[in-house]
């Protein structure tokens, strides 16, 4: 059984889509770990770390991802995650963006996947076992 | 021990000097009393928001009001004025970013470099305390409307001082309304007192001879949340401000989907808040509704969009909302454009003044339906104050504590978060899974009933499912979720 | 002299011969009867229009139906199957250009060579009779739900003709409802026969057991026309094709803004027209409703344009229409692009799906509309059929000489062209100048009542003033025209 | 008082738009010669020869008013109108198009004064006064 960690980062508050994911991927028999919202990278991290996770699952809805998510996969390296895969996905800049574009920033950011907003969880669980493996 | 008591008024003023010790914007001179009392009674009375709500609900108007707020002053101004004149906004926003939500503002002042350095708002508001007066200031002058300060904040107190010091007539918020659907592990406590501090603030303006209005953020999680729930914490934080002295307060609603539990929301909303508070001793408050269009994940595509938003201006019309805060083509994408805002700003427009002379007729169904909403909240509010031995503060922690109370998909740990909504056959929000709410028997029989109903038609038992189906249903264009074909 | 019988197949086919005769395509051997009955037997159930018709009333769904119809046949196609993917229409239209319509086939062909040269549409529809059974074919095969001609054409014999032999499966039109809107001065006597021919046509279609739907233009002029006055056409043609043999008809209406009037007319069109044919003879009639989205004038403003629709979309699910007819955001500026056409139908099917399962709740109020409709649709049929000594044929040819019935705005010399109607204070639409419409003294005297009640609010009189104003006033953002200012 | 002959062109029966033109200008003060709907080129010259009208103000609603206008000056001339005055308002071409363009385009056929769709007779009452003296 694989261990993912969830979470919303920053200051986002967005509960919903969080919830909804945890209850799906646990579906699909994910170990999940839910660190829920207001999440910092550390929190995501150490849970990871903890978890001997496969994969981190950032949500970003509130539209500061960008910010928020910045030189997190040298975090991630830095406290030793050193091939965790990182995705991120949700509403994660502010307004309606040319998402080609968002995809790149994120993808030089060191995010492994890079969702639009509309893609639900269930259209992302074929790629988790792409990854992962089964 | 937090109480429903008015705040002492030397206790406020030591209070409001650790608050202005906050950041730096705080110390403006720009914020002793009697700059901010001169400030406020020189906003003409055409920008005063509660004077202007008391004359759209006397002529019967469901007045429009967009979420708007970019991260550079310039840039916001720009977006607000574009709003008034391209949108008809009857009243205008600043939306608040998220760190100055959560009381980062050194990260806010980043990102208003960062915004000016990308030429693109790098926040999702407008971050006002970091602005101070002076720029609140600019804003409040650039338009012709009312301003108000729309956030999310648990501690607002001194985005609270900022905003009306700028001469910013009406802010939205509570709290419960700004922690259980903006908060994780910020205590009901704190924030209680945090909004009582900024009711108090407005309190003392009215003694002052100055109204400012007040809202109650209505719609909470945005996410199936009953009528009954949302009533009663609107109630409630009505209560509470009208304690510290506020006397202009608009009570909220988020759409629910179903037309006749829509109106039946917005009615009971308007026929219970000044009934409570009446009961509650004070006699004077001025209440008026506001109803939120759609406040769950929208469709991707405009269109569908733009439908979704006229049919929302088609309730707060018919349900004689006062106001009606509206959404974008963009919802479901991300902050709108300027463009996209005052379309849906637009669409919304022609909605209230075609239907402004049309009623919405009672019937049997209508009653029925207000009948249950009025026994659910009497029911809630009862237990609520009850938890408190009869201070209605120390009923809201013990409430939300015990779930006597209780908000669906929330993020506060305040919460509990036992309750699970579902829609029944008809598209009507029912609960499915009751936790601990202070509802009788019959009531949930009722609940039950309804949801079997449905159930049956789609072959299915009644379950979590259901309520994921729903939350999903509207962004993908129905109001009932299906179930999922297999495979 | 006209009579409402069933038309003798020998006179029908003689008729046949000449029709045939008046344009080329209408020599081709498709047209033999045995081919057209062997070609639409071979129509799949679900491109059957009358059948998937009587799927969406037995499951209450409102259907959607764009009008569409360009100039060449291969963008023409395009344009249909894009309607059908991206816009999700149930059914799809080919509408008819106006040369087409008064039979220009010349006109006609010539628009056709001038849009290949200039690479855009110069006609605002299809021209269906020039490209024949074998370009229409095309169409019917392109696209995989059914196709209906809209068009607007006194003498549709031959269009008729092709457009059912191509497979086809339901006509608009009628003997009144594309005369009057239509013409100036073709007489009524011409326009009911060539409606009777098309109709017989469907009769012996459906006596080879292929069942074709067929449905009276509801809107007639579109502008501001009061629901009895729409209803007693729709329900008189209704008859005139039964008696032809028709067993499968549409009856519509042309949103007028007023819900609960808009639901009031909805419902007794729905409840009325099926008791009259069943009182004059015909048991086995299915009978659904088809709501147009508001035909008056629309506003420049796209989003104002998708509200209107919206609300529309609204009215029709609530008033449980079987189909509704969109329009597009483009409507007030010409024949939309496919986008914009598609944008129209996504914001419909939304609102009709979200609002699938509700209904709009009887009141005191929605009783009365309907009973006041229903009282004028009986008196105005009455006098129809009495000025025809019985013949309801001749009632027409007679009752519109006479004004007995008359349609406000509209273009033909067979119209009395005597009433005037506005909006009274609800926004209802009402009659302020009866000319000699058969309606009684009590009845006059609440119409005259209602509008006095907006006149004395509006400080005026009652006057030809207030129609104009509300002829502009959806496109100007109101439903009420307002008085304008002075200067 | 001026005469002006209106009507609206070609197989076009939009009439509610020709009735409240009318109505409109009467009360302004002008002789309308109203010729209605279904109108053709000659139907408006011979009026305008009749009735020794100033102006001709031509509705198209319904998009094939390109086409049924074209050769309406030369056929003006060729029947002695010279000076007169012509009007083209309504909806005069297919679709929603770039209005500059349309209005050359009739401007080149010989129109003095070309109208976009949403401009109601009040609006051009004005240009009227300037062109006919008031
Ligand atoms: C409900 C809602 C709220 C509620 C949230 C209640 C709560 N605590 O949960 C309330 C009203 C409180 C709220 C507040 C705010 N919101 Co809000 N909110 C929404 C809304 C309408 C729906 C979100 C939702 O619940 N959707 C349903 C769930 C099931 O979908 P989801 O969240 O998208 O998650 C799914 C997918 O995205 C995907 N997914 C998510 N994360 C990930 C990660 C990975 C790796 C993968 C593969 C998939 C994935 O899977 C999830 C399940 O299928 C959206 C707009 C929309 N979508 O229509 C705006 C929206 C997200 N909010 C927005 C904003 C700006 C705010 C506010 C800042 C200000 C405001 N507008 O008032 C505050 C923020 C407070 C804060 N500090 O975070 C913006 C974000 C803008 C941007 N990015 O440009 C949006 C897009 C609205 C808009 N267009 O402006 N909001
Ligand atoms: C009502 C209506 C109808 C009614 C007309 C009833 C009748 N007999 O009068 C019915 C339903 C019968 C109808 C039929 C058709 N219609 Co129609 N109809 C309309 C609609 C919705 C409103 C027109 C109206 O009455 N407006 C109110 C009056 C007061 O305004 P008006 O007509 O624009 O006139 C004012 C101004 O334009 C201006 N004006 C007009 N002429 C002139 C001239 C001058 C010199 C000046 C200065 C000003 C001026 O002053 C007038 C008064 O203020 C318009 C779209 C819209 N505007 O929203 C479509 C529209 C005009 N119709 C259209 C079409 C295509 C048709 C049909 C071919 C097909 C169809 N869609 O079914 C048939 C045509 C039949 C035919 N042979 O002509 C198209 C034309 C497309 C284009 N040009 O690209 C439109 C624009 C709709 C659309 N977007 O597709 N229609």
């Amino acid at each position: 059984m694989k261990t993912v960690v969830i979470g919303v980062i920053g200051a986002d508050v967005h509960a919903v889509g969080n919830k909804i994911i945890e209850h799906v991927l646990t579906e699909h028999g994910y170990n999940v770990i839910n660190i829920g919202v207001l999440s910092s990278q550390e929190d995501f991290i150490n849970a990871a770390i903890e978890t001997d996770a496969s994969a981190i699952l950032v949500s970003s809805l509130y539209g500061h991802g960008e910010m928020d998510c910045q030189y997190m996969r040298e975090n991630c390296e830095e406290a030793g995650l050193a091939n965790i895969k990182l995705y991120v996905g949700g509403n994660i800049v502010v307004g309606k963006q040319d998402f080609k574009a968002v995809e790149q920033r994120f993808k030089k950011m060191g995010f492994d996947r890079v969702y639009p907003p509309g893609i639900s969880i269930e259209d992302a669980v074929a790629d988790l076992q792409e990854d992962l493996g089964e | 021990m937090i109480e429903n008591k008015k705040m002492n008024w030397d206790v406020f003023l030591q209070m409001r000097e650790r608050v202005r010790g906050q950041w730096e914007t705080g110390q403006s001179p720009d914020l002793e009393l009697d700059r901010t009392v001169m400030a406020l009674k020189a906003v003409p009375e055409h920008k005063n928001f509660a004077l202007k709500l008391r004359h759209a609900k006397a002529n019967n108007i469901t007045m429009i009001q967009p979420r708007a707020g970019v991260a550079v002053l310039k840039e916001h101004i720009a977006l607000l004025q574009y709003l008034e004149t391209k949108g008809e906004a009857d009243f205008l926003p600043s939306t608040i970013d998220s760190y100055t939500r959560q009381n980062r503002y050194e990260n806010a002042k980043d990102g208003i470099r960062e915004s000016e350095k990308q030429g693109r708002s790098m926040l999702n508001g407008f971050p006002a305390v970091v602005y101070g007066v002076e720029g609140c200031r600019q804003v409040q002058d650039a338009v012709g409307v009312p301003v108000q300060a729309r956030h999310g904040t648990p501690d607002a107190r001194l985005l609270s001082e900022v905003i009306h010091a700028a001469g910013w007539t009406s802010n939205e918020g509570g709290g419960i309304s700004y922690n259980i659907p903006y908060a994780k592990n910020i205590g009901l406590e704190d924030t209680l007192r945090y909004w009582q501090y900024a009711d108090r603030l407005v309190g003392f303006y009215a003694e002052q001879g100055i109204e400012i209005n007040r809202e109650p953020f209505g719609p909470l999680t945005g996410t199936l949340v009953p009528p009954s729930i949302s009533h009663t914490v609107a109630i409630i934080e009505a209560i509470l401000a009208a304690e510290q002295g506020v006397k202009n307060i608009t009570v909220g609603y988020g759409q629910g989907g179903n037309i006749l539990q829509d109106i039946a929301a917005l009615q009971t909303l308007d026929e219970l808040t000044p009934y409570y508070l009446k009961l509650f001793g004070y006699q004077d408050v001025f209440v008026t509704t506001v109803m939120h269009q759609w406040m769950g994940g929208f469709p991707a595509d405009e269109a569908r969009s733009m439908a979704i938003i006229s049919l929302a201006s088609t309730v707060a019309t018919l349900g004689n909302a006062t106001k009606m805060i509206t959404k974008s083509p963009h919802e479901s994408q991300g902050v709108p454009t300027m463009q996209a805002n005052a379309e849906g700003l637009r669409a919304s427009k022609i909605i209230t003044r075609m239907l402004r002379e049309q009623s919405y007729p009672s019937s049997k169904e209508l009653q029925q339906e207000k009948e249950l909403i009025k026994q659910e909240v009497n029911a809630l509010l009862y237990a609520v104050l009850n938890a408190g031995k009869g201070d209605l503060a120390q009923g809201v922690v013990k409430g939300f504590a015990s779930g006597v109370i209780d908000i669906p998909f929330a993020p506060s740990e305040m919460n509990a978060g036992k309750i699970l909504p579902a829609r029944d056959a008809e598209g009507c929000i029912r609960i499915l899974e009751f936790g601990n709410l202070a509802l009788n028997d019959d009531i949930k029989a009722f609940h039950r009933d309804k949801l079997q109903v449905r159930a049956a038609q789609e072959g299915r038992p009644v379950s979590f499912q259901m309520t994921i189906d729903d939350v999903y249903a509207v962004s993908q264009g129905r109001l009932i979720g299906q179930p999922r074909r297999k495979g």
